[in-house]
């Protein structure tokens, strides 16, 4: 059986007015039926664009997919597909929510309308009743008191941890076989994020769907995903599994994202901060983008050549890197 | 979806019944023509069709198809009378009573006989002061009727007005009036038709009473009112019960109200009027050459002027308003300006009365210009204070302004400001003598010197120049009271010699009637009052 | 949402009461009279017309009976298609015209259907042309379809209908023939004038639709629509119009203001018997009474123009329905 | 229909895709941000410029061309373009090209000066508004709010008609018509900078309420009204060429663009040069006005300033 996605050397550009913006350079990874994977990087990593990528999502102009393949399925390269049938597999059998739940709903349309809509989409010859049962229903299974009541209310009569759950109940309509989640967690309560990742690990057990976690906080992945990729600049910088990112960290980025989550430092520890910026996507980087970071230690080994991947274990893959991350001290001292 | 599909769709509809409606309407020329319909530019929309209350040229062209005088209008020469009610006419040796004869066979249009005594009912209503009528003063050549509408005389019998019988008129005026034919022309003089008239409105001397919309309006005139839609046309069709009714050839008249000139000449160039209310002045040079048979250049009894306000200086000084006079190039004003080949008005009277001699009285001498502004203290106009020249609004006034007042700074180096006003705020200006120097325009009412050379007595209310000449008064009342005509030319004569040596108003040019006209209107002759006998017009 | 109607409701008489009070006092403050004319008519008579009218009384006098004439009095819905509905329907009596043999009650019953066509007619040209341009430039932003349809909506900003129409008069109806120059008689003669007063609002429509249909496309739903898998066609329509259209809607009152009152120019050039020539020649003839009841009129048409719309915005926008 | 292969419009909501390290470090006022971002946006730009030129040579050409505005030559009326006279001549014979600056030159000034009165009143009104807050700003909004129902461009007409034609009386007449819109604007942006915490400071800091409003509110405030005035002039010019049609414009023989316009409208036929030139000065006038004031929205909306 194929994985259910595989992604191969997928290179997405942004050619905006000031120049070519690499947003994603080179990421591949494989998904399989019913895994969670974790996508975590700070912002501007290409995290988000990957997924968008894969799903066409990426406004075109400025955004062109370079080259690379994205085979869902075994079957369909969503990146080289015909509209249509991207458009058959969108809602349907790859569904995504967003970070913002505020904004992420149409606030012209009733809940119930956009509820239903991917089932008139895609399940053509549905009928109304029908419909409306699922609709009810899906709404029950995140959660939502009152279903028949509150389906037809309008999407700012509900509190953002309750759109969120609209959103999910409406990404889960239609029994996805993946589900790809953009910081589903970030724009809500503490107490809220809680529910809503446990949410979507419930449906996705209840539906076995594969779901992909993009997120910049490490923390999120850790109880949640089964494998993660840690993306930096445009390009993955390691990859493994929950066991061999918390445990076995290779890449000094990976490293610095660890030591900066609060729950795993030291208690009374001042917290560890990664210093300086990500670097400017729109100018080409020949060699190890993180080398370019502000206090960040170079060998000068990747200035001009590409770093390779390098295999650590089976699962775990790590790209290859001689920087060293300053220490906490001289980086308390740059604030 | 939904509302996308709305939009477009009620936009499908409504495009669908636009295109589906086409056809109907006003006809066009050609089929106009084969139904003896005339299309007839008439300017703006008229205020009233009340021949009492009417005041203006726009409203008397429609008046005129539909009520008709005693005498009415002569196809070809405005001086000849032509019988209209009254079939015969006689008058006194020296012209001061008259007696109308009126025709058996004239009728309203309801069929009522028009009889003397309507004559004498109308000129009841217009002079009774309650009335308010504009024009009352053309009727106060007939005897005690200024007294009478004054108040100060309160018995209507005592007016010079009576009806022995039905078919008899007889009127006695204050003074030999030889030319009281011509005046009978004015509508002023018309009559209307009583039981109408009391029937609407707020009783006889309502003067914004309704008796004169569509389906209520009676005349006795070739021509009955059928429609009056509000600022699109009036529309007359041939009266079956006028009495000349066989000479009456067209079948029906649409005055269209057309206020913008370039609009009509749009209309006239598609084929949507017969005959057309003007021409802009700019289009003529290229209607000479593209349409030479059908742009008209008549002669109109009317002379365009500026009138100083004498009661100003500088200009209470004679020199100064010769002087302004003089530096006037008149040909270059009509060749260059007005391009209507207006006549160059060299005296206050226009050309076109026969025995009535036609002179140079000003001449274009930009060096005795020049000398008599130095005499007068203003050498190269030096010192000349900064004074306004009025118009009112409308193009062709303001071209003019504009190139006179660059001749006098050009000749005698004074600099004019123009001074362009609303109408209504241009009359008051002209009332109040709140001006220094103003355009005016003088036409005719009837045919004699005398409707241009009375404005300038003392206390006409037409003055409005603060001027006043003891000799000048003198002359024009012995021209109302001379016996025959050589008597009577002879005072307006030396007036208007006196006029124009002291100058109030300095005479520009005499209007011209320009318009085009097409091919099919026949019976159209040149006419120096533009008084249309609409019975004899015919389309071939 | 009745108390809002309501107030508005209030808000709008009071509105329409001090515009007829400024203009009441505006135009007898104004030099010249309506019965002035160059030939100049003797004083005693002219007190005579003036007395006809009621115009010799002091202008706080006239200005009370005016009101007590304007004030509706009754209303009969029944009697609004005979000849004279303000008088039959609302009891309002606007008063004389010194100009016209017809009452300013007659005189707007005819003309102000003409105008209130004509201008229904340009908005909908307006609306149509603007908003087809608008979402097709914002669909297919940044390419010709964005930069044709725009730049000739701007030069519809930038050239005066008084341009506009003689253009367009000479172009379909003198040299193609097409059309009518001029006049009101047949369907055909509501193309030319309803387009040229059209074209200026459907530029400014057609920047407002596309800067609407772009700020809701940016929207964070419109991606989310586009991850289920909602057609681009049904993104545009369903998801995208009717918030992108809102700002059109809040145009539509100063719109049809503006097209109400800029029609005395379409209708000057294309001869056409509706109430904006009635205003302004009426302004120029110090017809008085026709002045106040035009002005009225328009202030009442706009006022309920800007009521139609706030409800419709309420209708259209589902957070502002529970909102105060 | 064919729809492009994605129809977001912009990358707003993607992350931030880059960083340009001296805007961080150096931290550039509005006003140069803002002009750093109009110098990108090529049509704004070139309008910026276009105008300028217009004004330089509205302003400066009358001096250099041989003709006076009121000189006439009778003999050479309503001629074409020629080496004599470039744009042709008048009904009068007067040069076109000397007119077309001169009305320009009115054109411009009532455009300015009856924006700036609009903006006076307008700036003022909803400042004071928006500051005193309460009844007063409720009821002062309510009056904007009520006074948008007027008929304003009948207004203006009716007060053309009724007093004296003069240059003062345009201005005021359309800065009176203009400035409800300014005032809504100034309101809404002042009572949102009222709000933020610098505003809280000055007052903490004892400013008077005079030197709050004009010291700090204003000058924020400031970018929008530049966006907006940029947008009035435009509508401005067009009232005045609608009055003008009406023949209520500016006194003979001063030109101005809706003046020549109107001739040019009335000749169209038979002398189009009369119609072409102005208008083509008028449209493209407004043209620049409104891709400027476009252009200055975008560079001064801090919500576009991540593009």
């Amino acid at each position: 059986m194929p994985p259910l996605l595989e992604v191969r050397d997928l290179t997405t550009y942004f050619h905006t007015r000031n120049g070519v913006v690499r947003a994603v350079d080179g990421v591949s990874f494989t998904l399989n039926r019913g895994e969670t994977l974790g996508i975590v990087g700070e912002s501007g990593s290409g995290k988000s664009v990957t997924c968008y990528s894969m799903l066409g999502l990426i406004p075109m102009p400025p955004g062109r997919i370079e080259k690379g393949e994205a085979v869902f399925d075994g079957t369909t390269d969503l990146l080289n597909c015909p509209a249509k049938v991207l458009q058959s597999i969108r809602g349907k059998r790859i569904s995504m929510i967003f970070q913002d739940p505020m904004t992420s709903l149409n606030p012209y349309l009733r809940v119930s309308t956009q509820l239903m809509e991917p089932l008139f989409l895609h399940e053509k010859g549905i009928a109304k009743k029908e419909a409306l049962k699922r609709a009810i229903q899906a709404l029950r299974e995140v959660g939502i008191t009152e279903p028949e009541r509150r389906l037809h209310s309008y999407p700012h009569e509900f509190s953002g941890g309750m759109r969120q759950r609209v959103m999910i109940a409406m990404a889960m309509i239609t029994h996805p076989e993946l589900l790809i989640a953009d910081e589903p967690s970030t724009a809500l309560d503490v107490t809220v994020q809680a529910q809503i990742l446990e949410l979507i690990k419930e449906r996705q057990r209840a539906n076995d769907s594969a779901v992909i976690l993009i997120t910049h906080d490490l923390g999120v992945v850790a109880g949640m995903c089964d494998r993660i990729n840690v993306m930096y600049a445009g390009r993955i910088v390691e990859s493994g599994t929950a066991d061999d990112i918390f445990k076995r960290a290779k890449h000094p980025y990976t490293v610095a994202l660890k030591r900066s989550i609060p729950s795993l430092g030291t208690k009374g520890k001042p917290l560890y901060t990664i210093p300086g910026l990500p670097p400017d996507l729109s100018k080409p980087i020949p060699g190890d983008a993180f080398a370019l970071r502000k206090g960040v230690r170079s060998g000068g080994k990747y200035d001009h050549t590409p770093p390779p991947m390098i295999q650590v274990s089976d699962t775990h893959w790590v790209r290859d890197s001689d920087c060293e991350l300053p220490s906490l001290e001289e980086v308390l001292d740059e604030c | 979806m939904k509302f996308g599909r709305m939009v477009f769709g009620v936009g499908g509809v409504l495009t669908a019944v636009v295109l589906a409606g086409c056809g109907g309407g006003i006809p066009n020329v050609e089929e106009a023509t084969a139904r003896g319909i005339l299309l007839k530019g008439n300017g703006a929309e008229p205020k009233t069709l009340d021949p009492q209350v009417a005041t203006g040229v726009t409203e008397n062209k429609i008046i005129s198809a539909l009520i008709e005088g005693l005498i009415s209008y002569h196809p070809t020469d405005d001086e000849l009378p032509e019988p209209g009610v009254a079939e015969r006419w006689e008058a006194n040796e020296d012209y001061s009573e008259w007696t109308f004869f009126l025709r058996a066979d004239a009728r309203w249009s309801n069929g009522d006989p028009v009889t003397s005594h309507d004559f004498v009912w109308s000129y009841e209503r217009m002079l009774t002061p309650e009335f308010g009528a504009e024009y009352v003063e053309m009727l106060y050549p007939m005897e005690n009727a200024e007294a009478f509408h004054r108040g100060e005389l309160t018995d209507f019998s005592e007016v010079g007005v009576e009806a022995p019988d039905d078919h008899t008129l007889h009127i006695r005026l204050v003074g030999p009036t030889p030319f009281f034919l011509g005046m009978l022309k004015h509508y002023a003089w018309f009559p209307v038709h009583p039981p109408t008239v009391e029937a609407h409105g707020r009783g006889w001397l309502d003067r914004s009473s309704p008796w004169t919309l569509q389906g209520r309006y009676v005349g006795n005139g070739p021509f009955v009112l059928e429609e009056w839609r509000v600022n699109q046309y009036i529309r007359v069709t041939k009266s079956p019960t006028y009495w000349d009714r066989d000479q009456v050839r067209l079948n029906e008249i649409y005055f269209m109200v057309i206020e913008d000139v370039n609009t009509e000449q749009r209309m006239y160039a598609s084929g949507r009027l017969h005959v057309t209310n003007t021409v802009p002045s700019n289009d003529i040079a290229n209607l000479r050459r593209t349409r030479p048979e059908e742009l008209r250049l008549e002669p109109y009894l009317g002379t365009y002027f500026y009138r100083f306000n004498t009661t100003r200086p500088p200009f209470d000084d004679v020199r100064v308003r010769r002087a302004l006079a003089m530096a006037m190039d008149r040909e270059a004003i009509v060749n260059r300006v007005t391009l209507g080949d207006q006549t160059p008005a060299y005296a206050f009277v226009p050309p076109g009365f026969d025995d009535y001699p036609r002179r140079r009285l000003v001449e274009h001498d930009p060096e005795t210009a020049r000398r008599l502004l130095a005499e007068a203290g203003f050498a190269e106009g030096g010192g000349f204070p900064r004074k306004f020249l009025l118009f009112n609004t409308l193009e062709d006034h303001r071209k003019i302004a504009e190139a006179v007042v660059s001749m006098w700074n050009r000749e005698l180096g004074i600099d004019f400001q123009l001074e362009n006003k609303e109408w209504r705020v241009y009359l008051e200006a002209q009332s109040q003598l709140d001006f220094d120097i103003s355009r005016a325009g003088w036409i005719g009412d009837y045919m004699d010197p005398v409707t241009f050379l009375e404005l300038w007595t003392t206390d006409n209310g037409n003055n409005n120049t603060g001027w006043s000449n003891a000799r000048y008064d003198e002359l024009i009342r012995e021209a109302f009271r001379s016996k025959t005509q050589e008597a009577h030319y002879a005072a307006l004569i030396e007036a208007e010699e006196i006029l124009m040596a002291e100058m109030p108003v300095i005479p520009v040019y005499h209007y011209n009637r320009i318009y085009l006209i097409r091919p099919e209107v026949r019976g159209w002759n040149p006419k120096l009052l533009d008084n249309r006998p609409y019975k004899y017009l015919y389309l071939e | 949402m009745f108390r809002f109607i309501f107030n508005r409701i209030l808000q709008s008489v009071a509105v329409i009461f001090v515009v007829v009070t400024i203009t009441f006092f505006m135009v007898r403050l104004a030099p010249g009279d309506p019965f002035s004319s160059e030939r100049r008519i003797p004083d005693y008579i002219q007190q005579r017309i003036l007395e006809h009218y009621g115009l010799d009384r002091p202008a706080v006098e006239q200005y009370w009976r005016y009101l007590q004439g304007a004030a509706p009095k009754r209303f009969r819905p029944d009697k609004l298609f005979t000849d004279d509905p303000l008088l039959n329907a609302f009891g309002i009596d606007l008063g004389p015209s010194y100009t016209s043999a017809r009452t300013v009650n007659q005189i707007i019953a005819e003309t102000f259907p003409v105008s209130l066509e004509l201008g229904a007619w340009a908005l909908l040209i307006a609306v149509l042309f603007g908003v087809s341009a608008g979402m097709t430039a914002s669909v297919f932003r940044n390419t010709a379809l964005d930069y044709v349809p725009m730049s000739v909506a701007m030069a519809g900003i930038c050239l005066p209908t008084f341009v506009m129409g003689p253009i367009l008069a000479l172009i379909f109806g003198v040299w193609l023939g097409w059309f009518n120059v001029s006049g009101w008689f047949v369907p055909a003669d509501r193309v030319l004038p309803a387009v040229t007063l059209g074209l200026v609002y459907a530029a400014v429509i057609a920047r407002i639709t596309r800067g609407g249909m772009l700020e809701i496309l940016s929207q964070d739903f419109i991606r989310t629509a586009q991850a289920k898998g909602v057609p681009y066609g049904k993104i545009i329509f369903k998801h995208t119009l009717r918030g992108g259209l809102l700002p059109v809607v809040t145009y539509m009152g100063p719109a049809l203001a503006g097209v109400i009152s800029g029609s005395f120019v379409v209708e000057t050039i294309f001869q056409i018997p509706g109430l904006g020539r009635q205003f302004v020649q009426s302004a120029f003839n110090r017809d008085y009474f026709l002045v106040l009841g035009t002005v009225s009129i328009y202030a009442v048409l706009i006022t309920l123009a800007n009521l139609m719309v706030d409800i419709v915005q309420v209708i259209l926008n589902p957070r502002l329905r529970f909102e105060d | 229909m064919a729809f492009p292969k994605n129809i977001s419009p912009d990358a707003k909501r993607l992350p931030d895709l880059s960083i340009d390290p001296e805007q961080i470090e150096e931290g550039s006022s509005l006003w140069q941000d803002a002009w750093a971002r109009l110098r990108k946006n090529k049509l704004s730009l070139f309008s910026f410029w276009t105008l300028i030129v217009i004004a330089v040579v509205c302003f400066a050409g009358p001096l250099l061309t041989p003709y006076s505005y009121v000189e006439q030559d009778l003999e050479r009326t309503l001629q074409g373009p020629s080496w004599q006279h470039w744009f042709g001549t008048d009904d009068l014979g007067r040069d076109q090209l000397t007119r077309v600056l001169v009305g320009g030159r009115v054109s411009l000034t009532v455009g300015i000066i009856a924006t700036c009165v609009s903006l006076l009143i307008g700036v003022t009104y909803g400042a004071a508004a928006a500051y005193a807050g309460g009844k007063a700003e409720a009821v002062m909004m309510r009056m904007v709010d009520i006074l948008y129902a007027m008929p304003f461009t009948i207004f203006v007409i009716l007060l053309m008609t009724i007093f004296e034609r003069s240059l003062l009386l345009l201005f005021i007449a359309i800065g009176a018509v203009e400035w409800l819109t300014m005032a809504r604007i100034v309101h809404g942006q002042v009572k949102s900078l009222k709000e933020q915490e610098f505003i809280e400071a000055a007052v903490s800091l004892g400013y008077g309420t005079r030197r709050i409003l004009f010291r700090h509110l204003i000058p924020n405030v400031l970018g929008v009204v530049t966006v907006y005035a940029t947008l009035t002039v435009p509508s401005v010019m067009l009232l005045e060429s609608f009055l003008s049609f009406l023949g209520l414009g500016v006194q003979p023989p001063q030109p101005s663009w809706g003046s020549l316009i109107k001739l040019g409208a009335d000749n169209i036929q038979l002398f189009p040069h009369l119609l072409v030139i102005p208008a083509f000065f008028f449209s493209l006038t407004l043209f620049c006005l409104n891709f400027l004031g476009d252009g200055l929205r975008d560079a001064l909306d801090p919500k576009s300033s991540k593009d």
